[in-house]
C-alpha cells in the first residue's frame, strides 16, 4: 500500500462563518468513512490531519498559520490529499446517540448521513447559531429520517441556551453513543451518558507521519493515527494523558 | 572482553519509529515481543526538526526528512523516570560534535543498558546543513572517548552511504556492536502537479524493503571485520518477514530492528507481527536442524 | 557548443535491456516507438561475464551481476553493418583503461550517433576485481580525450554510489550528456536454504522502482551543475509510469531509459507499454498547459 | 511479481537411460502450464532452463556440466526453482496432432495429460526404444483416451523404424499441430505438415534473466523467455535464425 497524494481540485467553498468553512473535492474518496482523516498538503506550506466530513468534502477551523493559508484557496485551486487514514465510527448492532461539538460536528454529519437508519437522536452543542456547521442539513436529515435533533447554544440564539451536558435525558444501554468535539467537551458527555463501553470518541493529536512510524501522535501510548482517531470511551477514561496530556512538534509531552 | 546484550528475542524496533516510552509500554501491555526498545534519538538541543511532510511512501520506498526532533535532555529523563517499561532500553544519542555525545550519555546513562551512537543520519534541515556529516575521521572522534564516558555497550550506527569499511577499521576496537545501517541516499521524491519536492525537508533517507540487499551487503562486508574482533552487528534496513531476520543472521548479524515494515499496523497488529516473525525464525532453526548462533555469519560465498 | 540529440519521443532502452540489434529491429517492426536504441556496453574483449543466476528480482529490488559480457568487436560490427534499425543507434562502451574507450570508439563509430561512457558498472566478476572502480582521476582520464576520438555527442554514465559531484565537475567540459545513473549499491541476496549468495557474482547492482528516488537526488543534483554549462541529462532508474518521467524531466532529464521496467513483458506489451508512456506525458503537458522544454528543470524548492 | 526461488524437494526420480531422468517435485507449480518452463538453479553451480514434464515435474536430458550436476541429486536433495516463464501451448478450438522427438516428448506428455479430449494424434520419434521417455505413459494416455499413438525408432527396437517424418499421412486443416524437439525436427516435421499457421513449436536458445531483460535469449529478435518459447510456425518460418544461428554466452551470434 502506497501513501501518494492525491492531488485534486476544489469544486466548492462553502462558508459556515468566520472560522469554518467546508472545501467539497473533485475528487470523492470511496474508501472513507466517518471518523477517518487525510493528511492534507498545501506544497510549501505545512500538511496536516483533516477529517472527512463526506467522502469529497472536509471542514477546517482557521486556527493557526496553515488553516488561514487554507482559508485562502478558492474554487479550481489545487489541494492535496492521502488517504483516508485512522479508524472511525463503526455502524453496530445498536441504534446511535451522537453528539457534537464545535468543529466535531462535520465529521459527524458524515456519520449520520451513511447510517441515517441506525441514529436515535442528535445532539449538538455550540457557542452560537452561526458555529453551527451544516445546520441546515441536520434538520433535514433528522426530518426525513425521523432522528430526535437537540440543539443548546451557550448564548441561546437557537435551539436549548445552555451546554450539550445540560440535557435531562436518561441514557440507557440499549444505545451506542457517538461523541466528536473539543477534549472537554467529549469527557464531559462521556460522563453525564456513563456507560463507557457503548460510548466511541474522537481523539486529536499533534501528527507527522500518520501511518504509525513516527509515535509523535502518541496518546497515552496509543497512537492516534492508526489506533484511533475513534476509540471506545472505556479505554480512553482511563488513560492519563486523556484530557490532560499531548505531545508537541519536538516530541516532548506538555500539559493541555 | 567486549560487552553484549542478552535479548530474547534478538527483534527491536528501529530508532525514530514508535519512539517514545508510552508507546513501547502500551505495545509491552498488549503482549508484543520484542527485546528492547530504542527511544528517538536524543540531541543536544530542543528542535522540532522539519514541518510536514516528513515522509513519503510511493510505494516502493519510504522516505523520511524529520530531521531529528527531540525534546529537552531533562523531559526525556522526567519520561525515563517514570517508565514501567519491562523489556531493557537502548538509548539513541545525536549531536553535532563529540561533547554532544559524552554529555548526553553521562546525563542519561543510568535508565539504558546499551547506547547507539548515531552518527548517520543523512537527512537536514531546511536551510540547514547536513546535520551530521560522516567523515572518518569525525566519527573516530565521537567514538573512541566514550568508553570513559559509559559502561554500558557501544553500538556505532554508520551510514551505507559512507565508506563504512574504513570508518568500521577506524573504530572497530572502541565498540561491541556496528549497526548498519542508518537510512540509504538521500532521495527526493517530487510531485508532478505542483513541481516542488514532496518532503519539506527537500531530499530524505530511503528505507524499507527498497534498502536491503545493499544494507545486506554492508552487514556481510562489516561482519568479516567484526567477527575477528568480537563485534556483533545489529541489523537495519527492510526487515519485513522472519526470512529477512534468516537471511541477515547468515549475513552475520545477530540482533535485528524492524522499522518502515510496522507502518499502517495498530498496536494489536505490531503485536500479532512481532509475535509471529520470531517464532517462524525459531521453525526455520528446527526444520533446517541447526541452532541461531551457528547461523550467524554462516554465509557460503 | 554542445551537441544534443533530438530524439522522438525521448525514450530510450537502458543499457544492457534488451541488448540487440535483432531485439531492437523487431520491436521496431511491431511498432515500439522508442526514441533510439542503446545496444549492450561493448568491451575491449570477448567475455562471458558471471554464469548464472545474473539476476534476482525478490519484488522490491532487482539485482543483477552479469558483469558486463560482451562479443568481440568484429562480431558488433557484423551485426552493426546488417541492421536495419530506423532510429538512431547510441553506442555503450565499457573498458578498463583510457586506450580501450578510445579503441572502441574508434572502429565502432560510424555506427552510432552517439557515445554513452560507462564508467559506472558496479559489478564485479567471480574472483576478479570490480571491473571499473570509479575514482575521480580515472574518469576524467576515460572521458577528456574522447572529444578528439569522435564527433559525436558524449553521454558521461555515472554511478549514484560515488561523489557523482566531484566527477560531474571534473568532466563536465569535455561532455554533452551526463547520464545518471547505473545501478545502485551493489546489494547483497542470500538464499535461506542453501545459505550461498543467489547471484553468481556475490553481489549485484540495484535497478527497479527501489532505486528511483536516489537516482532522482542525482539528477537535479548534477543538473544544477550541468545546465550551466549547455549540458543535459539523462535519466535511467526506476522509470516504470508516465509520472517517472514527468518527475525526472521536473528535476532536469530531458532523456528517460527504461530498463527494470520491462521485465516480465513479450514484445507486444513493450510496444503497447512504451506507446502509451509518451502519449500519457503529452496529455499531461496539455492538462498543465504546460511543454516539455518549459518543464525539463522547473523544480520549485 | 517477484522472481524468488522455490526451494523444494525431490520427491522422486524417474531414470529413463543413461541420459534421461526425470525428477518429480514436493511442490506443485500450479501456474504451470505445458510448453513453460522453470530456471532451475543448483546454488553454487549453475541455472539453466527446463521445461515442465507435469506441474511438480521436471525431465533433464545429461549434456553438460549443469545436467551432470543435477543427475547426483538424490531424492530427498533440495532443489531451486523460479518460474514458471514464458508461454506455452494453448489448448485451442481444434484438436490436435502431437509430434515429439528425444527429450521433446517431456513436455508434451504433460501437453497431453492436460488436453486429452482434445488430442487426436501422437507421434513420437527416436533413435531406439530406450529413448522413448514416458513410453508406459503415452501408451496408457492414448488407449485410455482413444488417442492415435504411433511411434517411429531409428533402429526399430520398437513401433515403426525409420524418422517421424516417415509418415505417410496427409495433414489438413481441420487440426492443430504441437511439436517439440531438436530445431532441425522441427523443422522437417513442420514442413511436412505444411500447415504453419496451425502449428505450434518449441524453440530452446540460452537464457541468463529468463524474464525479458538481456535479450541473450534472442531468436531473430524475438526473446524466447517472453515471447516464446512456443511460438506459432507461421513466425517461425520466417526467421533467419531458425534452424541456423543462436547467440553464446558472450552475446556473439554464430551458426548452430
Ligand atoms: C485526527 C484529526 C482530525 C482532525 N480533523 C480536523 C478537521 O476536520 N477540521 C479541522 O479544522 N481541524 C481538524 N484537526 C485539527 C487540525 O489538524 C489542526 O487544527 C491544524 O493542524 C491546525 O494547524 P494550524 O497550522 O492552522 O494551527 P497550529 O498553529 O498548528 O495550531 C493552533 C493551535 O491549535 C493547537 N493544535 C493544533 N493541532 C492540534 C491537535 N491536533 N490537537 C490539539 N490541539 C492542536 C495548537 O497547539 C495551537 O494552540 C484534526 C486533527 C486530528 C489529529
Ligand atoms: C525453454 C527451454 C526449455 C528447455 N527444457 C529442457 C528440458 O526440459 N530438459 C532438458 O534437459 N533441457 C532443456 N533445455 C535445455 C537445457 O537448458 C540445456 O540442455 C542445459 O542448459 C544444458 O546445460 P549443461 O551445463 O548441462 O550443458 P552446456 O555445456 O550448457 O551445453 C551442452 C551443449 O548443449 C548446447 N546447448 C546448451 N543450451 C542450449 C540451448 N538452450 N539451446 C541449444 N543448445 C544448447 C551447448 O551449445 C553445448 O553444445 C531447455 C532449454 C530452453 C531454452
Ligand atoms: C520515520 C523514520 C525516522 C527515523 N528516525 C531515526 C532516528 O531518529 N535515529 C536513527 O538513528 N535512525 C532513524 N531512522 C532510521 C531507522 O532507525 C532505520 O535505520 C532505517 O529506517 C532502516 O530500517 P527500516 O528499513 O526497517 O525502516 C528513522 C527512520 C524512519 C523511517
Ligand atoms: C540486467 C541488466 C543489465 C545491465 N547492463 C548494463 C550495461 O551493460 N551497461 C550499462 O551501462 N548499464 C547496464 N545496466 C544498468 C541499466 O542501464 C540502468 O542504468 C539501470 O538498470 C537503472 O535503470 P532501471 O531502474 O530502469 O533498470 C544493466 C541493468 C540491468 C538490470
Ligand atoms: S503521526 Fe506518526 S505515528 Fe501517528
Ligand atoms: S533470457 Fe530472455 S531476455 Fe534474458
Amino acid at each position: 500500500m502506497d501513501d501518494k497524494y492525491k492531488c485534486t481540485k476544489i469544486k466548492e467553498i462553502i462558508t459556515h462563518n468566520e472560522f469554518n468553512k467546508t472545501f467539497v473535492l473533485d475528487h470523492s474518496f470511496d474508501e472513507a468513512y466517518p471518523g477517518q482523516f487525510a493528511m492534507v498538503w498545501l506544497p510549501g506550506i505545512d500538511e496536516k490531519p483533516i477529517s472527512f466530513s463526506a467522502q469529497n468534502e472536509i471542514t477546517i477551523k482557521k486556527i493557526g498559520p496553515f488553516t488561514k493559508k487554507a482559508f485562502e484557496l478558492k474554487e479550481g485551486d489545487k489541494i492535496w490529499l492521502r488517504g483516508p487514514y485512522g479508524k472511525g465510527y463503526k455502524a453496530l448492532d445498536k441504534p446511535y446517540y451522537v453528539f457534537g461539538g464545535g468543529c466535531g460536528i462535520a465529521p459527524l454529519k458524515f456519520f449520520i448521513k451513511k447510517n441515517k437508519a441506525t441514529i436515535k437522536t442528535v445532539y449538538l452543542g455550540c457557542r452560537s447559531k452561526t458555529d453551527i456547521l451544516f445546520l441546515d442539513d441536520f434538520i433535514k436529515l433528522a426530518e426525513k429520517n425521523n432522528i430526535e435533533l437537540t440543539i443548546f447554544t451557550e448564548d441561546g440564539s437557537f435551539g436549548k441556551k445552555g451546554m450539550i451536558t445540560d440535557t435531562d435525558e436518561e441514557f440507557s444501554d440499549k444505545y451506542n453513543y457517538a461523541i466528536c468535539g473539543p477534549e472537554m467537551m467529549i469527557k464531559a458527555v462521556a460522563e453525564k451518558i456513563n456507560i463507557p463501553k457503548q460510548t466511541y470518541v474522537s481523539i486529536e493529536r499533534y501528527m507527522k507521519c500518520a501511518v504509525g512510524l513516527c509515535g509523535e501522535c502518541s496518546f497515552s501510548g496509543y497512537r492516534v493515527c492508526v489506533d484511533g482517531p475513534v476509540f471506545s470511551y472505556d479505554i480512553v477514561k482511563k488513560l492519563p494523558h486523556f484530557g490532560s496530556k499531548r505531545r508537541t512538534k519536538t516530541g516532548e509531552l506538555i500539559d493541555m | 572482553m567486549n560487552k553484549h546484550l542478552t535479548l530474547n528475542p534478538p527483534i527491536v524496533n528501529a530508532c525514530g519509529i514508535l519512539s517514545y516510552l508510552d508507546v513501547f509500554e502500551r505495545l509491552e501491555k498488549t503482549g508484543a515481543n520484542f527485546g528492547a526498545w530504542v527511544p528517538k534519538s536524543i540531541g543536544p538541543f530542543e528542535k522540532q526538526g522539519n514541518p510536514n511532510p516528513t515522509i513519503y511512501n510511493d510505494g516502493n520506498v519510504m522516505l523520511n526528512a524529520f530531521a531529528l526532533p527531540t525534546h529537552s535532555i531533562q523531559s526525556w529523563i522526567n519520561e525515563f523516570e517514570n517508565t514501567k517499561l519491562k523489556k531493557p532500553i537502548i538509548g539513541s544519542v545525536w549531536g553535532t560534535k563529540p561533547e554532544d555525545y559524552q554529555n548526553i550519555i553521562k546525563k542519561v546513562d543510568k535508565y539504558v543498558e546499551a547506547w547507539e551512537i548515531n552518527v548517520s543520519c543523512p537527512n537536514k534541515e531546511v536551510g540547514e546543513k547536513s546535520l551530521m556529516e560522516s567523515m572518518t575521521e569525525k566519527i573516530k572522534d565521537i567514538i573512541t572517548p566514550l568508553r570513559n564516558t559509559t559502561q554500558k555497550p557501544i553500538i556505532a550506527k554508520l551510514s551505507p552511504n559512507e565508506d563504512y569499511i574504513t570508518i568500521t577499521k577506524s573504530i572497530i576496537d572502541h565498540v561491541d556492536y556496528v549497526a548498519c545501517g542508518n537510512t540509504l541516499g538521500p532521495g527526493l521524491a517530487i510531485d508532478i502537479y505542483s513541481k516542488k519536492p514532496i518532503l519539506a525537508g527537500f531530499a530524505g533517507g530511503m528505507s524499507g524493503d527498497a534498502i536491503k540487499p545493499k544494507t545486506m551487503k554492508m552487514v556481510n562486508d562489516i561482519y568479516k571485520i567484526a567477527s575477528k574482533k568480537d563485534v556483533k552487528i545489529i541489523a537495519y534496513g527492510g526487515i519485513s518477514k522472519w526470512q529477512d531476520i534468516v537471511e541477515y543472521a547468515i549475513a552475520g548479524a545477530s540482533i535485528f530492528g524492524v522499522g518502515t515494515a510496522l507502518m499502517h499496523k495498530d498496536t494489536e497488529q505490531i503485536t500479532e507481527y512481532i509475535n509471529k516473525m520470531w517464532t517462524s525464525v525459531e521453525n526455520y532453526l528446527k526444520e533446517e536442524n541447526t541452532s541461531f548462533d551457528k547461523l550467524v555469519g554462516c554465509l557460503d560465498g
